[in-house]
């Protein structure tokens, strides 16, 4: 069992340091949809038996439906509509977002080692793949020209923060857990709809154009 | 009761987004900000039991704020009845519905007890303002949407890691292993150190940029310089002040856990910082909303620098947040009618606004006497008994610096406002039909009143409210 | 003692213009001339006061009013004065501060009496008249004030009694730098050689004399008179500080006292023949250097 | 009773503007019923000062008043009673004067703001005078700042009226927030913020330094002291003239108050504190005068006047601290009692001035001295009482200036009385310095008697001038009347002004009586004098007119024989002023635009000198105007692409991470 969760946590950071490199959109999204696939299924993986299960396969199973089928689906149409292929050059380039990625994974494993968690029984990955993913995303963030990237990179920041959140299954109620997931879903669904009027206002989804507003 | 008044405006919204009749949709907005306001009243009256085992309680500093938004709310709820007929070659559906759920999740923001909750309120609150800033359907505030969304939701779901470190910091064996306030307050020093300090670094960032507090504030001028009046009134009056109350839940873990020396210095730092920049950016500004949103971070700034000088200045603050809802109210709202009446917020075809707009105008200057604190407006008492916190107990560099970047913000405003209101309008711009009409300038002369006479007369269960508010979180 | 006063202020209000003839006289043997006679001044005011008066159209009832006014103010300065040592009619703590500002009033509104005609000359020697005497004020109120505090008392009687002789003792030095600092403001005041030439003839040089172009009959005279008065009051003072002698009888002090006053209208005679007028733009200076002088001697007492 | 009196006062003041607001369809009726308001409300408070003043009838009540740290606590004790005259008497004559100044039925609205705002200020001076709370005394301070700064946009059109009022507001507001400073650090201090539990702080060492540091700037910056008077020219020319002459006469009194009641409450104040008060004044005076000397606007003139008398008040109330400070009676008593009555005096002959100034610029619609000229012949009264007003804010002996003048000057004089190596026997330079303003005062003011009033008409304005409204004569004939009577009878005041003198330097009233015995004695010789310069004056005028028989010819000016003077011929304002301006010139840089006549026959040649307010125009513009751009720079710096917004936000995480790391 405990292979298939580090097998698991691996791929979540193989796909990181994937969509930091890819240029071309169709790719990032499905790559990002499986990184939500992963994440959905580590719950059930995670979960302590003693846990009544309800709880937990509500949990994956809302996660796999926004996070692997709905938000990837939103993206495409976002493409589509804008007829974009591929990233333009980001701010930093694709190599150095490549290496600043790795530099912060490896931080992350360096760095998850000195917290104090308090049960450390968990999984040695589990912190260290969070923090590698809410790094990559605010690397997104900060990095990509075209909204959809940026959106992806907000997507792989919550992912990040849900691994950490799988921490405190127990003491996080289910209503709560609802609510972060549907906050998640509302937040891609106003950024679909708010980049779709960028699309017809800026016929472009390029931020570059954003830039009217001077003091 | 507490039920009530946060199921009714999203029901309420729900109607709203189905009602297909353009013209008097609005009314609900009205009904929806008169059943808050009389829930309010009636929370007023008695004192609710906690929900939902402590989920939701409405505690003393939850209720400053609420009262203060539901003021404020009910306000422009009259005001949008007028705004609305006159922005009638805009479907407003989007905008009634927006606003009540945007009610609904500040209601749910003050009452929630449990900092998950919190958070997916908060973060509720950030996606029902997003379509409402897009409501001019322009390039610049399509802009302005975009970078508000970005921002506050990258701060949050910092703030959401925050929220997580928190609730590692209870989890050790025999500590809380949740995340209501109440419990973390009474496990206090059982916290694991490293954590709540991480979890506070990471909360300040969140709701700081919630807050628009200095370094996090960029979104602010952009969101409140494009979205109209009525929408600026309530994100600055109300929005913010949810996210300071937020910010006081933690720094009152925070305390609880015995970390809060750290917590002051780096909340008068962040507040100094804000009142700085605002001085500078505000000098010169030739847009006046985007001036009265640099005028909303130096609030903010005075708000964590009342919190962060402990003491006495804890009340002052809370007092502060009242006033500032209102008064903000008041400036926001007049300024929509000038923009409106004039067809340009920028004050170089913007003059006369006392003479075309005869109660606006005036309001507008008055607006700007009562927040740069200047007696007998009740701002002027809330940052008096702020500066008296800070001078009082020895600091002068922070009292002298408070007072210096006050000073530098008077000029730098002063400036542009009495550009917009002095003189007479030849040559500016003129669009007839937009001038003062009852619902949208008696709203602001009300929430001015309301300023004068809490000046004059601070009713003795607020000032009383302010003192327990100041108790449950900084322990004064 | 009330009649001693009244004696004193008899012979204040006849003397004066003897002085003038004195001063006249000292210049015309100078030059080598004859002279007019010592009672020249008599018979000029007697002439004046007979003729009738030519008014300006452009002038108002200030240009009337303005000798009568500048008349009565240095005659009440002079109620003030201590002649030859006796206590004069009216002293008290601070009688000195009165008699500068009344000579200011008569300054004042004979100003005011020259700029109504409305002419660039009249103007012209109000403002230079005005601004000199304003830069001359503080060297006369320092010198009285060095007197006070040698004698110790704040009146002028006081400061110009008794007291004054044991007072060189103690502080020659101070007595003597507010002497010649008085004898500038005395030359000053009274538009004499240095400062102003009171007979030429080309208005554009002129001070006071200028400012009194247009005046004529009982005015011109009464304004000559309030000059000679005004002479004498300085004089009186100067006297008074340089000989600060007791004399036991009345009579050998009214002697030496008008002894006294010849030798001070001699040396402004003399003064008058042996300098020349200073140009405008030196006098400042000149009366600056006067009240620098007055306030070291101040320095010098209070250190 | 009197507290009640009092307080009805403010009350009925304050709202003297509404007649005025409901009666504007029949606007004369409405002017008329505000104005007996404001002039009931004052006789109200001036009664209950007279009987605080002379019966000892003062009060101190107070009542809890519902806001953070403040109570309602009045206080009238005869230091706040003696600033009371001024506060309610000047307003109500200029309301008597706005009648037919700023008539309501001419201006409509306009009027009804400005009687608003006019109530409005003097209520809250008078609660400023009465407070004996911080907060409720800062709640009088700024309403009455807001209400000077609504006053003075009464007409905002004009963008010199604009500037000016702006001006005038920052410097207040900035200013107060020195006092919040002050009354933070006492407050908490002491744990109360009623100033009866502030006496007998200490004002020894820095603390006690810095204290003092902020009074100075905060009151100073209200009175008008040098350098803080910068806003004061433009105020108060860009203003009415009743509105002026509030301003000058009575608004700048409440500095000097606020700097006499918290002084009052240090035990003992150090000696440098005088001598600091002392030296600020003599500057502000000296250079006060030099500044009006060199202006052509009538009423900026005035105007410096004002920051010239706060100063001749300043050396008072030094003075009167050095005196505190080494225990001499005679030198508080004497250093008081001239700079009080000094403040009464002010603010009467200052409003005559005003008055003088309106009813010249209501005939001639301009303030340019350099066009007017030859008005004594058509406005017979209104030049006789400006030369009243004149005679007495130059000082001169028959009238009130004189007298407060005197009484600071025998302060300087005791002050030589100090043991021979103390250095504060060198306030005895005060009294020179008085010589010198008197002096310069006195050619200010021939210069504009004489260029306004004397000689002939500059502008056609000026030559068709027609005598003002009786109703703008009567006020200035009661200014002139008390000017000559305080000027007459100066004995009768001082033992109000020693009652004042022991409340505010907390002792008793036997330790002032023997130099309150001794200046009473001089001051009846004051009298006498007078009494006698005016019998002279009166003997001559009959000598005259018994001499003066014959026919009185009218001709020419002597023009040295020029057949055809002209009125441009005459001496202006700016020549006569030239001598003591280019002494001067080393202060305040004068701008002179001269254009030389040229070639055998010259066109036209012109000479004009502008003197701009050294510290406003020449520092503080220049400074303000340099941070603007700066921020302006650092503005066009800060990005607006979202993604630097995001970088910015992390980088304050980052920071605040590593400043918790170092905390660590």
């Amino acid at each position: 069992m405990a292979a298939w969760i580090d097998m698991v946590f691996i791929l979540v950071v193989v796909i990181d340091l994937f969509t930091l490199a890819s240029s071309r959109l169709n790719a990032a999204i499905r790559a990002v949809a499986l990184q939500g696939a992963l994440l959905s299924v580590l719950p059930l993986l995670l979960a302590s038996w003693e846990h009544e299960i309800g709880h937990v396969l509500l949990l994956s199973l809302g996660a796999l439906a926004i996070k692997a089928i709905f938000i990837p689906w939103l993206m495409f149409r976002a493409i589509r509509e804008a007829a974009i292929r591929r990233e333009v050059e980001p701010i930093i380039g694709f190599v150095p977002s490549m290496i600043l990625g790795g530099v912060g994974v490896a931080l992350a494993f360096a760095f998850s080692r000195g917290l104090p968690l308090p049960s450390p029984e968990r999984h040695a990955f589990l912190v260290p793949t969070a923090l590698a993913t809410v790094w990559t995303g605010l690397l997104l963030v900060v990095s990509r020209k075209k909204a959809v990237n940026q959106v992806l990179g907000f997507l792989m920041l919550e992912n990040g923060v849900f691994v950490f959140g799988l921490l405190l299954a127990e003491f996080m109620p289910v209503m709560v857990e609802a609510g972060v997931l549907l906050d998640l879903f509302a937040a891609v669904f106003v950024m679909g709809i708010v980049m779709f009027h960028i699309n017809r206002e800026f016929s472009s989804l390029d931020t570059e154009k954003l830039t009217a507003l001077k003091d | 009761m507490i039920p009530i008044v946060i199921l009714i405006p999203l029901v309420l919204g729900g109607m709203a987004f189905a009602w297909p009749e353009n013209r008097n949709r609005p009314v609900f907005l009205l009904v929806g900000a008169a059943a808050h306001a009389a829930g309010m009243a009636g929370l007023w009256l008695r004192e609710e039991p906690p929900l939902l085992d402590g989920f939701l309680f409405l505690d003393a500093a939850g209720k400053v704020t609420l009262t203060a938004t539901s003021a404020l709310f009910l306000a422009c709820a009259v005001y949008a009845q007028g705004y609305l007929r006159r922005r009638d070659d805009r479907d407003n559906r989007v905008f009634v519905g927006g606003l009540l759920v945007l009610l609904s999740a500040l209601t749910m923001v003050g009452v929630a007890q449990h900092l998950g909750l919190l958070w997916v309120a908060i973060e509720l609150t950030t996606l029902a303002t997003a379509p409402l800033i897009y409501f001019n359907r322009n390039a610049r505030s399509l802009e302005a949407a975009w970078k508000y969304l970005l921002v506050c939701s990258l701060g949050i779901a910092l703030a959401l890691l925050g929220t997580f470190f928190l609730a590692l910091a209870g989890a050790a064996p025999g500590g809380p292993r949740s995340l209501l306030v109440g419990d973390l307050v009474r496990a206090g020093p059982a916290l694991s150190k490293p954590w709540v300090r991480a979890a506070f670094v990471f909360l300040l960032v969140g709701y700081g940029t919630k807050m628009g507090l200095a370094p996090l504030h960029s979104w602010k001028p952009d969101a409140y310089g494009e979205a109209p009046g009525l929408l600026g009134a309530l994100l600055s009056g109300g929005v913010t002040s949810f996210a300071f109350l937020a910010l006081a839940r933690v720094y009152q873990v925070c305390r609880a856990a015995g970390e809060d020396a750290f917590a002051r210095d780096a909340l008068v730092g962040l507040g100094l910082l804000s009142m700085a920049l605002a001085a500078v950016f505000m000098v010169g500004q030739r847009d006046f909303k985007r001036m009265l949103a640099y005028s909303s971070v130096e609030h903010m700034g005075i708000l964590a620098v009342g919190l962060g000088l402990g003491g006495s200045a804890v009340p002052g603050a809370f007092f502060h947040s009242l006033n500032n809802g209102l008064s903000k109210g008041v400036l926001f709202l007049a300024a929509g009618n000038i923009h409106r009446s004039f067809g340009s917020k920028v004050t170089d075809d913007v003059r006369g606004a006392a003479r075309r707009l005869p109660v606006s105008g005036p309001l507008f200057l008055a607006g700007f006497l009562a927040v740069t604190g200047t007696p007998p407006f009740s701002p002027f008492f809330s940052e008096f008994v702020i500066l008296n916190g800070a001078l009082g107990t020895g600091r002068y560099w922070v009292g002298g610096l408070f007072l210096l970047f006050m000073a530098a913000i008077f000029i730098g405003m002063g400036t542009t406002i009495l550009k917009v209101v002095q003189g007479d309008d030849a040559g500016t711009p003129s669009r007839p039909g937009f001038g003062d009409s009852w619902l949208t300038a008696a709203p602001p002369l009300v929430l001015m009143l309301v300023v004068l006479a809490l000046g004059l007369w601070l009713p003795r269960s607020l000032a009383d409210l302010f003192q327990s508010a100041a108790h449950l979180v900084a322990g004064s | 003692m009330l009649l001693r006063a009244l004696f004193q202020i008899g012979l204040f209000l006849l003397l004066p213009p003897l002085l003038l003839g004195v001063v006249n006289r000292t210049k015309a043997l100078f030059a080598g001339r004859k002279g007019l006679p010592l009672l020249q001044a008599y018979y000029d005011l007697a002439r004046l006061l007979r003729k009738g008066a030519v008014y300006s159209r452009t002038t108002t009832w200030t240009f009337r009013a303005g000798p009568a006014i500048g008349l009565a103010s240095v005659a009440a300065a002079g109620l003030m004065l201590a002649v030859a040592g006796e206590p004069a009619l009216v002293s008290f703590a601070g009688d000195f501060v009165l008699f500068a500002y009344l000579l200011a009033l008569a300054r004042f509104f004979t100003a005011l009496a020259a700029l109504d005609t409305g002419s660039s000359f009249e103007g012209m020697g109000a403002a230079r008249e005005v601004s000199f005497a304003s830069m001359a004020e503080p060297a006369l109120f320092v010198s009285l004030i060095v007197l006070a505090r040698a004698t110790g008392t704040l009146s002028l009687s006081g400061m110009l009694g008794p007291g004054l002789a044991p007072a060189w003792s103690t502080a020659a030095p101070a007595l003597l730098l507010a002497a010649i600092s008085l004898y500038v403001v005395a030359l000053a005041e009274n538009a004499r050689i240095p400062v102003d030439d009171p007979n030429t003839h080309l208005e554009l040089t002129m001070i006071h004399e200028v400012m009194v172009l247009d005046h004529s009959g009982p005015d011109l005279a009464f304004i000559l008179y309030g000059a000679s008065l005004k002479l004498f009051l300085f004089g009186a003072i100067l006297v008074r500080v340089v000989l600060g002698l007791r004399f036991e009888s009345l009579l050998a002090a009214e002697a030496a006292f008008a002894a006294g006053m010849v030798g001070f209208a001699i040396l402004v005679g003399v003064t008058e023949s042996v300098m020349a007028r200073l140009r405008l733009a030196r006098v400042p200076q000149m009366l600056v250097g006067a009240s620098v002088l007055s306030v070291f001697a101040l320095v010098l007492l209070l250190r | 009773m009197t507290p009640a009196l009092a307080v009805l006062a403010i009350a009925l003041v304050t709202a003297s503007g509404l007649p005025g607001l409901l009666l504007q369809r029949r606007p004369a009726l409405g002017q008329a019923l505000s104005c007996a308001a404001l002039c009931a409300g004052s006789a109200l408070g001036l009664a209950a000062a007279a009987i605080a003043l002379f019966g000892g009838g003062g009060f101190a009540v107070s009542a809890p008043w519902h806001v953070p740290l403040g109570s309602l606590a009045l206080r009238l004790d005869p230091l706040s009673a003696l600033f009371l005259v001024p506060i309610l008497g000047v307003p109500a004559l200029g309301a008597v004067y706005g009648l037919s100044y700023f008539p309501q039925s001419r201006l409509g609205a306009r009027a009804v703001r400005l009687q608003l705002y006019y109530g409005l200020i003097t209520g809250s001076m008078a609660l400023v005078a009465l407070a004996d709370n911080a907060m409720l005394f800062l709640v009088g301070w700024e309403v009455m700042a807001v209400a000077g700064f609504l006053l003075v946009l009464t007409d905002h059109e004009k963008a010199e009226c604009q500037k000016a009022a702006f001006t005038y507001l920052a410097a207040s507001h900035a200013g107060t927030f020195a006092l919040f400073a002050f009354f933070c650090v006492v407050g908490s201090q002491r744990g109360s913020f009623d100033f009866a539990a502030w006496q007998g702080l200490s004002a020894a060492g820095r603390a006690g330094g810095w204290l003092y540091a902020l009074l100075l700037v905060g009151f100073g910056s209200k009175a008008g002291l040098m350098p803080l008077h910068f806003w004061l020219p433009g105020a108060h020319s860009a203003a009415p003239s009743h509105v002026s002459a509030l301003m000058s006469g009575v608004l700048l009194k409440t500095g000097i108050y606020g700097l006499l009641r918290t002084t009052g409450f240090f035990e003992a104040p150090p000696a440098s504190w005088g001598m600091a008060v002392l030296a600020l004044g003599a500057v502000s005076g000296v250079l006060g005068v030099g500044l009006a000397l060199a202006q052509h606007d009538l009423k900026r003139l005035l105007a410096y006047h004002s920051v010239e008398n706060i100063g001749i008040i300043a050396m008072g109330v030094g003075l009167a601290l050095v005196g505190r400070a080494r225990g001499e009676p005679a030198l508080v008593f004497l250093g008081f009692a001239g700079g009080a009555l000094h403040v009464v005096n002010h603010s009467l002959f200052k409003s005559l001035l005003f008055y003088g100034a309106g009813s010249v610029q209501h005939a001639c619609h301009t303030r340019d001295i350099e066009h007017l000229g030859g008005l004594a012949k058509a406005m017979r009264a209104t030049s006789f009482l400006f030369l009243v007003g004149a005679a007495a804010i130059s000082g001169l002996p028959p009238l009130n200036g004189f007298v407060s003048e005197w009484l600071v000057a025998l302060g300087a004089l005791r002050a030589m009385d100090l043991p021979r190596g103390d250095a504060a026997a060198f306030a005895v330079l005060a009294a020179p310095a008085l010589a010198l303003i008197g002096g310069l005062a006195s050619a200010c003011f021939a210069k504009v008697q004489g260029t306004v009033f004397l000689g002939s008409p500059r502008s056609e304005h000026a030559a068709h001038a027609r005598e003002s409204p009786r109703a703008m004569l009567v006020p200035m004939g009661i200014l002139a009347a008390a000017c000559a009577t305080i000027g007459l009878f100066p004995a009768l005041l001082l033992p109000a002004l020693r009652s004042a003198a022991a409340a505010w330097a907390g002792l008793p009233q036997a330790a002032l009586a023997a130099p309150a015995a001794r200046a009473a004695a001089s001051a009846w010789w004051v009298s006498i004098v007078a009494a006698a310069l005016l019998a002279g004056l009166a003997g001559l005028a009959l000598l005259r007119r018994r001499v003066l028989r014959g026919p009185t010819p009218a001709a020419e000016t002597w023009g040295c024989g020029f057949s055809a003077p002209t009125s441009r011929m005459q001496y202006t304002g700016s020549s006569f002023a030239e001598i003591l301006t280019g002494r001067l010139a080393w202060v305040f840089f004068p701008r002179i635009r001269f254009r030389p006549p040229q070639g055998l026959f010259p066109r036209t040649a012109s000479f004009t000198s502008e003197v701009p307010d050294t510290v406003l125009d020449l520092a503080l513009s220049p400074a303000l105007s340099f941070l603007a751009r700066i921020a302006l720079k650092v503005r066009a710096w800060y990005p607006t692409r979202i993604h630097f917004h995001a970088v910015l936000l992390l980088l304050g995480l980052v920071a605040i991470l590593s400043w918790r790391l170092l905390w660590w």
